[in-house]
């Protein structure tokens, strides 16, 4: 068998330019984690399923277990790593996680993180029910998801005292 | 899993019965045979690329006729392996005569996949199965229109 | 300084996790080759021929592997981890497959390529012929013995197992009333989001190895790989990288691809990982629960048992490494809190041609608990009586503790329950879901066509088992304080609760102690994470290895501040003289001044050098009974295990038309002795109701009649999500020390999954007036059960 | 469980996608939103020679609404068709839908077409197009043709498309002003392929009194969506009442359809599923219908 084409690839991940050469058939979550070296990213199935990969996509969540990384060239990711400040300071989402205990081997955890960053973005005061849909796609095996719940709404709580809340109308 | 059905084929049991043994009509009727060679008495090696949609493999194995009680039933078993895994299945068919001239073909087939092909989700075999399965009979209803098992009896005789 | 034993501490160990600065195991080694596994596609076949030729052409391939080229030692069978005199044909799998596949997903060959998609492409065109031979697959099959699994193992039977207490047959016989039951659990499987894996560096010039792998045992691991690899244990470090989750599967060891990585990554001088993929994790690690068992129980009118014999038969799969633990617990756990005056339990443990089951979380006592409670809610049926009263008529009575059951536990040991008030429990229970309200609750629903049911389970679980864990303490010059023990986590907050335990007897603040788990190099000696032992055992060696650190801390800075050490007390990092803060020194400086210096490293070492003055000089700098530093090192042994319990009660409703079955109300009462972090307990119970209503609503391994597992993947495999898990789970704690050991406390982490099965079976037996004798329990199922019924 | 070697080409214009599907031949397949080949290639159970990626064809990632079709482009994700109140005005049954595909984060990147063209029998989407009798506009090198949906599914993840053909848009009738929509399913957790799902169109006459029409289209229960006209058991059932029995279109759902038991669900389950379903989704369909015609009267 034959050396396989290699294809470029050009992400802005976490808002740093990033490239990296791999094959067609390169999922982007063995991307972000092997060839850019973004190991917060976890691969939980690979077949859709679990969400532990879950990463913002131009701002939406998506597997990145299911796509391909040069289907994603040109595009803007966010992984776990992006999610603090730039000094550190946790994001609301990810203090109100370990407030709540909201994880525990932590090996999905990015994924819930990743997800109700963007979640609470569209929808910042959701009820019980939209919480519960908002990490509705993400497998936890430790925590029976009681302390995932009550972390979105910690998270909720957190970014409307810091008033991180985008005003009504802004775009999400 | 298991799947059963019944086919009308245009033609009575004797001939129906005799275009079944036919390898030129298996591999004729079979979805996607590639290749099918006799290997001894009542027993067939095949090749065939199978699958639907996004879902192709190419699979090598072997077919025996077995419990032969022409013309009434008999039972064949196909055991395969290729990439994306190994299928094995038993259908015993059952012909009776139906009304002008035709046969009424009763299958009950039982089945299962291996390796990667039962990760894919009983779901999806299934449908592949019985996908196949009309296929099958479609063809060999072809077959038999085509006039081919006149040509089949004359190869037997 | 306020005790931080019973805090709701925020665990210390989140920050890393929370920012994707976790290190799991395919986090590591970027600069290793990757390993991929040829296995089998049949349950049950000969292997005819394997060429490699074509998969040796692939680009990238570094070396392919199977048995032939295994060396002696590592071509034998793996190790039966737990011999058991009942284990009288225990059978074990060799790290590639020999001559004979016994399941699908055997290893057959080992491929090592520069990247697992490379990998990947060489094993699909490894060609592998096989003669197939008839599978034996579910309990029924391999009890017929038709066809067997292993050629040489008569009746597919690894082991047959009998306990007695009292003559059980002839007090049933002598019993007013009597019941028969057959009762079925399925199988299920820990299913961590995170697979197995390891990683493997040889280090040529000093003849070592390093291994990181994601294991609930890391000494265990390297007494393995040292053996089958001929290497001293000074030259096998096996270091536990975080590990995202085990739940019982990662204390088998060693699996083959933790001995065969390693294998190669000497042989091929670079470094070597595999990570399990999830379908391997499906058919080629470990399942559990499913058991087939006859109840016949004799009671009387009050509902009082008197003679209870239980015959069971369990499914090992293809073979035994863990040895007979699961059906062991189940026969022992069985009894709960309830005291039979006979009791007599036989199982078989029957080989199949599926994958191997080995404990996950409740290991037996799940199916055990089924089975007891089911058998008691019968009785209750019988009789009309308040399911509640039958129980409350069986309990063993706090003053009737210690406990003997008269049988032998699953540690060798007596089963004899330390502690517990299953009354008490009983009562919290009813006050919590409401129990006596709940008959006119369930008839204004059927008013409005609404089916609802309630129903309760208790159980004794056994935790703490030994034979020993350690601990070790270490003061810093710093003052920062640095403690190992040997047993590894997957995510309970062992760092955290055991960081508790120190703070509160050093007195240094929390953020001052790091807690290091399963790492050779820092702690030799251990068993391994299991049986809910972490808090009784290495807490327990953590507490005593800082009294000792704590003593000798004293005893330096008595002599430097020339006060007695009575006198003394340590807070917030300082040992200073009772009442007298500004009469102290640091920890630190302690430290510093435990440790008789020659050379000066900074201004606080300088205090410590043989020109400093000080110190008696017609006596050793270090005394012949002393040793420099401030440390402690301590095991923890027990007796024999500690006994927590619990009762578990939900509130369904099930459709009518669908046949879904939706929980209302889950509430637990929980008894783990005194509790080190409420908040953690909670957690774990979360965690393990969660995985109990899985077991009993969702999860199943569905194999075909060939051996096939037909849902191997997340797709079909039914784990559940939030949608699927109640809304709230109410917790009640009950606090009964143990006299066990010395913090009085009892394991937590497997309790919640216990009565899962039983109390949603009670209750949708008490919405439906339909028997319900197996789990797990599908709305197809409940729909067929009500076809039969006639409903 | 890593996909194995591919081509790979991403055309930048729908001339250039049918122009390197033709030259590339049947072993190449086209990749959208990826949601259902991705995981079939990573489990090495789907192996196309070659991907001609369509996510650079913007030009295709239109929801366009006029006359009597709500016309979806080839590159417009579950996500955004759900998101336009548009179109979910001019049919309802999109939104009710398309709620029940998968997970949020699979709808952010899967594609409705995409979803048509995959013809899963558990599918929502296939279901939703054959119930209103739409269709799907195909293009190739030998021209561009209008499947309609009722020719458009052949058997389980097999569309009417050939190798050389590119589905660019799905057009979905848009609801007529008598008539509601209805959508139930139950699936073993949520977000999950259902065990059996029902979508209902139904019609009301004009003074909104009674039901003119109605059919229901089923997934799970067979090899492609099942139409099944509702009609005879319906037909000149008071709409208004809520009183209204509808047993007789648990009766014909009982009799039409021949579902496969699985490991999920025995065939007689399914059929009470689709039963009890389609009892469901017509009183949502009606109550819906009677709401518009209120509505248009106020």
């Amino acid at each position: 068998m034959t050396g396989e084409e290699l294809h470029e690839v050009a992400l802005t991940v976490n808002g740093t330019a990033r490239t990296a050469r791999v094959p067609a058939r390169r999922l982007l979550s063995d991307c972000i984690r092997h060839d850019l070296g973004l190991t917060g990213t976890h691969v939980g199935c690979e077949h859709g399923v679990c969400g532990a990969c879950t990463v913002l996509l131009d701002g939406a969540p998506v597997r990145s277990c299911l796509l391909l990384a040069v289907s994603a060239d040109g595009c803007d990711i966010t992984t776990v790593e992006g999610l603090a400040a730039g000094d550190g300071t946790l994001s609301p989402v990810q203090q109100a996680f370990a407030e709540c205990h909201g994880l525990q081997c932590g090996f999905c955890t990015p994924g819930f993180l990743t997800t109700i960053t963007a979640g609470l973005k569209a929808n910042p005061e959701p009820d019980d029910e939209q919480a519960r849909e908002m990490v509705g796609g993400n497998l936890c095996r430790c925590t029976g998801y009681q302390n995932i719940v009550a972390s979105v709404h910690r998270a909720a709580e957190l970014t409307r005292a810091a008033g991180l809340a985008p005003r009504p109308g802004a775009p999400a | 899993m298991k799947a059963s059905g019944v086919a009308v084929m245009r033609a009575p049991p004797a001939e129906v019965w005799v275009a079944l043994a036919d390898p030129a009509v298996l591999a004729a009727a079979i979805p996607g045979c590639r290749h099918l060679e006799s290997a001894g008495p009542r027993a067939y090696r095949f090749s065939i690329g199978a699958g639907l949609g996004s879902l192709r493999g190419e699979y090598a194995g072997e077919i025996t006729v077995s419990e032969q009680q022409e013309p009434a039933s008999f039972v064949l078993t196909a055991a395969g392996a290729g990439g994306p895994g190994t299928v094995s299945v038993r259908v015993r068919f059952r012909l009776t005569g139906g009304a002008g001239g035709t046969t009424v073909l009763g299958y009950d087939a039982e089945g299962g996949v291996g390796g990667l092909l039962a990760a894919a989700g009983e779901r999806v075999i299934t449908a592949v199965a019985q996908r196949m399965a009309a296929d099958f009979f479609r063809a060999v209803n072809r077959q038999l229109h085509a006039g081919n098992v006149g040509a089949i009896i004359r190869r037997c005789s | 300084m306020s005790s931080l034993f019973g805090a709701r501490v925020q665990r210390v160990e989140d920050d890393r996790l929370i920012r994707g600065r976790g290190a799991y195991l395919d986090d590591l080694g970027a600069d290793a080759l990757a390993a991929a596994f040829v296995r089998s596609p049949y349950a049950h076949a000969r292997i005819t021929g394997i060429d490699v030729s074509a998969a040796l052409e692939v680009e990238g391939v570094a070396a392919i592997y199977t048995h032939a080229d295994l060396p002696d030692r590592l071509g034998q069978p793996l190790p039966l981890l737990i011999p058991h005199p009942d284990l009288t044909h225990g059978r074990t799998p060799y790290p590639l497959a020999k001559e004979e596949v016994n399941h699908v997903g055997e290893a057959v060959a080992m491929v090592v390529a520069a990247d697992r998609y490379l990998a990947e492409d060489a094993a699909d065109l490894v060609d592998v012929s096989y003669e197939e031979l008839p599978a034996v697959v579910g309990i029924e099959a391999a009890r017929e013995a038709a066809d067997l699994v292993h050629p040489d193992v008569p009746g597919n039977r690894a082991a047959n197992s009998v306990q007695e207490h009292g003559d059980a047959a002839a007090v049933i016989a002598a019993a007013p009333r009597r019941l028969e039951l057959d009762l079925h659990i399925e199988r299920s499987a820990s299913t961590p989001l995170e697979g197995r894996g390891v990683l493997a560096r040889w280090d040529e010039h000093a003849g070592q190895l390093r291994l990181w792998t994601s294991t609930q045992t890391s000494t265990g691991v390297r007494a393995a790989v040292a053996a089958r690899l001929g290497l001293a244990l000074t030259d096998v470090d096996v270091i536990t990288p975080d590990v995202g989750g085990g739940f019982g599967v990662k204390i088998v060891h060693p699996w083959p691809e933790e001995v065969l990585v390693p294998w190669a990554a000497r042989l091929l001088g670079r470094p070597v990982k595999f990570t399990e993929d999830r379908r391997e994790h499906f058919i080629a690690s470990a399942h559990e629960r499913a058991q087939l068992h006859h109840v016949t129980v004799g009671f009387d009118d009050d509902g009082r048992i008197r003679g209870l014999s239980v015959r069971f038969w369990h499914d090992n799969g293809a073979y035994v490494p863990y040895g007979l633990i699961v059906p062991i617990v189940t026969s022992t756990q069985l009894l709960g809190p309830y005291k039979p005056d006979a009791y007599r339990v036989e199982f078989d443990s029957l080989y199949t041609n599926t994958v191997l089951v080995t404990p996950y979380r409740g290991a037996g006592r799940p199916h055990g608990c089924f089975v007891m409670e089911r058998t008691i809610d019968a009785i209750a049926a019988e009789l009309g009586l308040d399911r509640t009263v039958v129980r409350e008529r069986n309990f063993i009575q706090p003053g009737e503790m210690p406990y003997d059951q008269g049988l032998m536990f699953q540690d060798g040991r007596p089963l004899s329950y330390d502690s517990g008030d299953y009354p008490a429990l009983l009562a919290k229970l009813k006050q919590l879901i409401g129990w006596d309200e709940f008959a006119a609750r369930k008839q204004a629903a059927a008013a409005a066509g609404r089916r609802l049911g309630i129903g309760l389970a208790c159980y004794v679980e056994g935790t703490g088992v030994g034979p020993y864990e350690g601990g070790h303490v270490l003061v810093e010059t710093s003052g920062k304080v640095k403690v190992a023990t040997g047993l590894t986590t997957q995510g309970q907050g062992h760092q955290t609760v055991l960081a508790q335990l120190v703070a509160d007897e050093l007195g240094v603040p929390l953020g001052d102690i790091e807690v290091v788990t399963g790492d050779t190099r820092r702690f030799g000696y251990a068993v391994g994470t299991f049986a809910s032992r972490t808090a009784v055992m290495s807490g327990s060696a953590v507490t005593l290895a800082a009294r000792k650190a704590r003593e000798k801390a004293l005893r330096v800075a008595a002599n430097a501040l020339e006060v007695s050490a009575d006198d003394l007390v340590i807070e917030d990092g300082i040992v200073h003289v009772k009442g007298d803060p500004d009469a102290g020194m640091s920890l630190g400086t302690v430290a510093v001044l435990s440790n008789p210096l020659r050379y000066a490293f900074d201004e606080a070492a300088a205090a410590a050098t043989q020109f400093a003055g000080g110190g008696d000089l017609t006596r050793p700098p270090v005394a012949e009974d002393d040793e420099p530093g401030i440390e402690g090192r301590a095991y923890f042994s027990p007796v024999r295990s500690t006994f927590a319990s619990g009762m578990h009660a939900a509130i369904v409703a099930t459709d009518p038309d669908t046949a879904e079955v939706t929980i209302l109300r889950y509430c637990v009462v929980h008894d783990c002795g005194r509790l080190i972090n409420p908040r953690i307990v909670e957690g774990q119970i979360h965690g393990g109701v969660a995985q109990g209503v899985a077991g009993a609503l969702y999860e199943r391994m569905a194999y075909d009649e060939y051996g096939q597992l037909q849902n191997a993947s997340f797709m079909d495999f039914l784990m559940p999500y939030v949608s699927e898990v109640p809304r709230q789970i109410e917790i009640d704690h009950l606090e009964t020390p143990s006299p066990l050991n010395p913090l009085g406390v009892k394991g937590a982490g497997e309790a919640g999954v216990i009565p899962g099965a039983a109390v949603l079976a009670a209750a949708i037996e008490d919405a439906e007036g339909i028997a319900i004798t197996s789990m797990p329990i599908s709305p197809s199922d409940l729909f067929e059960l009500r076809r039969g019924a006639g409903a | 469980m890593k996909p194995s070697p591919v081509g790979y080409s991403r055309p930048h214009s729908v001339a250039e996608a049918v122009q390197a599907l033709a030259s590339l031949g049947p072993e190449a397949k086209v990749l959208a939103g990826g949601q259902s080949l991705v995981p079939l290639m990573s489990l090495r159970l789907a192996r196309p020679e070659h991907l001609v990626d369509i996510n650079r064809l913007t030009e295709l990632g239109y929801i366009d609404i006029s006359g009597s079709n709500v016309t979806v482009g080839a590159l417009t994700r579950h996500a955004g068709l759900l998101a336009s109140t548009a179109a979910g005005r001019a049919q309802p049954l999109l939104a009710h839908a398309l709620r029940c595909v998968a997970h949020p984060a699979i709808r952010n990147r899967g594609t409705t077409v995409g979803s048509l063209v995959h013809a899963d029998p558990a599918g929502e989407m296939p279901a939703v197009l054959a119930l209103l009798g739409g269709s799907v506009r195909v293009a190739s090198g030998r021209g561009d043709r209008v499947i309609e949906a009722a020719d458009f599914f052949l058997g389980p993840l097999e569309s009417a498309l050939e190798p050389d053909e590119l589905a660019v848009e799905a057009r979905f009738p848009v609801l007529a002003p008598a008539a509601g929509t209805g959508f139930a399913e139950v699936s073993r957790r949520r977000g999950d392929y259902a065990i059996c799902g029902v979508a209902v169109l139904a019609s009301l006459t004009d003074d909104g009194s009674s039901i003119r029409q109605a059919a229901a289209a089923y997934l799970s229960v067979g090899p492609v969506p099942v139409v099944l006209d509702l009609t005879d058991a319906v037909a000149a059932q008071p709409a208004g009442d809520r009183a209204a029995s509808y047993a007789g279109v648990r009766e014909l759902a009982a009799q039409h359809l021949r579902p496969e038991g699985d490991i999920h669900a025995t065939a007689a389950y399914r059929r009470q599923l689709a039963g009890v379903l389609t009892e469901r989704a017509l009183r949502q369909a009606v109550a819906a219908a009677a709401a518009r015609i209120g509505g248009g009267r106020s």
